[in-house]
């Protein structure tokens, strides 16, 4: 296997083909913010529930603007066509079914499609950000994540342990190993990444999941 | 009218006990000139409504180790790890709403809306304790108006009537804080004279606004500034 | 007793008095409107539930501007400082509490301060504007209206015979012959219109009133 | 993605029985061309939600001539006598909304807010059948969100990516229309190249609208004319 970061970047590329033409997208923090680079920027409006649609990347990191930042709080530029909103009306978008496709990170994902990306048992739950917006709102969710947490565990589980973000389900998984997507309710697999192996994925993974090569949404 | 004031007088309008809505998301649109005056301020038992708590010893994080602060409502608070510290010895309330939760609760408290019902929060941690109701076959959530007796507030430019307009993604939660609060403090980069801000691009009108304070402390590439 | 015109001109004239200097205010429709050429225009800010703030008067009558109106649909002039919102902007304004005084006319008043001024019982109801808004947000309300119907019967009645529009209560009424006030839910008459007596203010309410003349609010 | 078309292409979205959206404070704001389309369309049992139903045999008046109109939900129809006479004769349906309310309502249908508590019209005939909350001691009404399959909006100027701006008070329900339907076309005066509409004085972002057409019946001082 490689480097985390050479992980992040093949997930966050293989995320990048996800998008289509034209559509409204909020990126989550971590991985999902690495997709922007893959993206062809003139067919893809990025939002961020700061306040801005057309969120552009940074070309020059040294010349950035501090009046400018994503969710991450990580300077970014502004597209031609950019337009800047409150914080009421930037998720009034996203709650209202106005933002196409919304890539999150997750810290688990079960055979269910719900996801848990905000809090960890036991521990002080200190943040939750826009996470539960994008959940109840986004038309499409894409979880980008690594296969395994660090400890080698698998983050496809059966179902959740850890408090989930949503009941509504999530529409596809992308890990470093797999592309997922939810058919029916049913979890299926439908692409390999490069050089991965079946068994590599099943060894990995302890949800249930059919194997369906075709994809039928798309 | 004469709304401009110093940081020192408008100040004056925060008591003990108040709750007091605080604009910005992290550092950026923050009306750090007022924070920085509110924590030389004799006051304490503060809730603050603000979507994060400063960093650590940064911002709103000096009023929290202060021990100003009694409770605060907000959405990220992982940014300062002295929240949790707080939190945990009993010093400190917390209210973790989902950011478009309290954003519309902001927005609903300045509008008149006593609550609203939203999907958001459905079935989670956050929802426990909360009345669900269904509408249109799904499920939302109740939730209750958030507002405040002073709100600080950072724009681009004021007039001197107070209509203000923003910069970039320094817009963030400032103008619905504008409308939620008795008292409404506007932190400005620059003042001009009436008419020099183009009526359709006024983003919030005067009548929100009860005091100017022009900034003394910015944010720049290099960090927080005196300018 | 002149001519209807007139009586209206003198109350919109008195009524402007009310104003407290740089206050907010929304005017109705009818006697409310003709209040702004009375008041000073440095000093008070004219709002528009249409989505205006910063109304002015119109100078030249057939140089108006077909895109700038205010509630009645009538032309309009934009005061230095003004500013444009829509719709639910502008009824949040009224609605959270911003709007300090609204100047509203009325089919009935009565003492105990509840109004009616937007349904006749028998006929179709078929518009309500932003009356009820008005009444539920604004700060202050003042009441401009004839004191009595075409048929000479009373406006200033014991109880509201039309339907209401708020349970929230008005508190100042002018009319050409007094102006009214509620001070601790008692209706007082403050004032006598010039050249008035009480007799005939008597003469015309069926409200209970009491007399008060100095002014306990203002 | 090009987004401009002609007021017959777009008008192929409304089918019979859908409800509809329409701008404008009577006329001013109103899309007047998109209308015009809308009466040569072979629909029926349509629901109009409007502040307005325009004026006797003028623009949704002409509509309600047609008796395409099942249902007419707006705060003001006293505008246009004929909506009486339709009523009575039990060929139109009224439902009458306080205009804040009726705001709000489309701006919570835009917003994914299912229902809300509003203190207008609690206790009037509007209330009746409503349910009544208290909420910190006061009373507020119930009400839900509104949505459409379709709006007809009007705006000054458009970008071909479909950022929206306004002019002066024809603004009025246009811009929360544009959030609150399935199928959102705006008519408007001019088109430009996006980057020719300032980022921050941008009201409608480009992602609520579906189609643009440019108008060919504007309202000027002489009335309704064609340009």
């Amino acid at each position: 296997m490689n480097t985390l970061k050479d992980v992040q970047e093949l997930i966050a590329q293989r995320a990048a083909q996800e998008i289509t033409p034209f559509a409204t997208v909020n990126l989550g923090i971590g991985i999902p913010t690495l997709i922007a680079k893959y993206a062809d920027s003139d067919k893809v409006f990025f939002h961020t529930e700061n306040g801005m649609l057309g969120v552009g990347e940074l070309k020059h990191p040294s010349n950035f603007d501090p009046g400018l930042v994503n969710a991450g709080k990580l300077p970014v530029a502004e597209e031609t066509g950019a337009s800047y909103f409150h914080s009421a009306d930037s998720f009034a978008m996203i709650r209202g079914g106005h933002v196409e496709m919304a890539f999150l990170g997750a810290l688990q994902v079960d055979e269910s499609g719900f996801i848990a990306n905000w809090a960890v048992p036991g521990k002080n739950i200190m943040g939750v950000g826009g996470a539960m917006d994008l959940l109840s709102g986004a038309k499409k969710i894409i979880i980008t994540t690594n296969h395994c947490t660090k400890n080698g565990e698998p983050k496809l589980v059966k179902s959740c342990t850890y408090p989930i973000t949503s009941t509504r389900k999530v529409n596809t998984i992308i890990t470093e190993l797999a592309v997922f997507e939810f058919v029916n309710d049913r979890l299926k697999l439908i692409e390999l990444m490069p050089g991965v192996t079946l068994e590599e994925v099943a060894r990995n993974t302890e949800a249930d999941y059919e194997i369906n090569w075709r994809k039928e949404s798309k | 009218m004469d709304k401009i004031r110093t940081a020192e007088e408008v100040m004056q309008n925060v008591k003990s006990g108040d709750t007091i809505m605080v604009g910005g998301f992290g550092l950026v649109g923050a009306p750090l000139t007022l924070i920085d005056e509110l924590t030389r301020q004799e006051v304490n038992g503060l809730t603050i409504i603000s979507n994060n708590l400063g960093e650590a010893g940064k911002g709103l994080g000096i009023l929290l180790r202060q021990g100003k602060i009694k409770k605060a409502i907000g959405s990220y608070f992982t940014s300062n790890r002295e929240v949790g510290d707080h939190f945990n010895i009993g010093k400190l309330e917390i209210q973790l709403m989902p950011q478009g939760t309290m954003s519309e609760s902001i927005r609903a408290g300045g509008a008149g809306i006593g609550a609203y019902y939203t999907k958001t929060g459905v079935g989670t941690e956050l929802a426990k304790g909360k009345e669900v109701r269904v509408i249109n076959d799904e499920n939302y959530l109740y939730e209750e108006a958030l507002k405040a007796n002073v709100a600080l507030i950072k724009a681009q430019k004021a007039d001197t009537l107070g209509n203000l307009i923003y910069y970039k993604t320094t817009r963030n939660f400032n103008p619905i804080m504008a409308t939620a609060a008795d008292y409404v403090i506007a932190e400005v980069d620059e003042i001009v004279e009436p008419g020099e801000l183009l009526p359709e691009e006024i983003v919030t009108p005067h009548l929100y606004i009860d005091a100017i304070v022009k900034s003394k402390l910015i944010l720049t590439r290099e960090g927080v500034v005196e300018r």
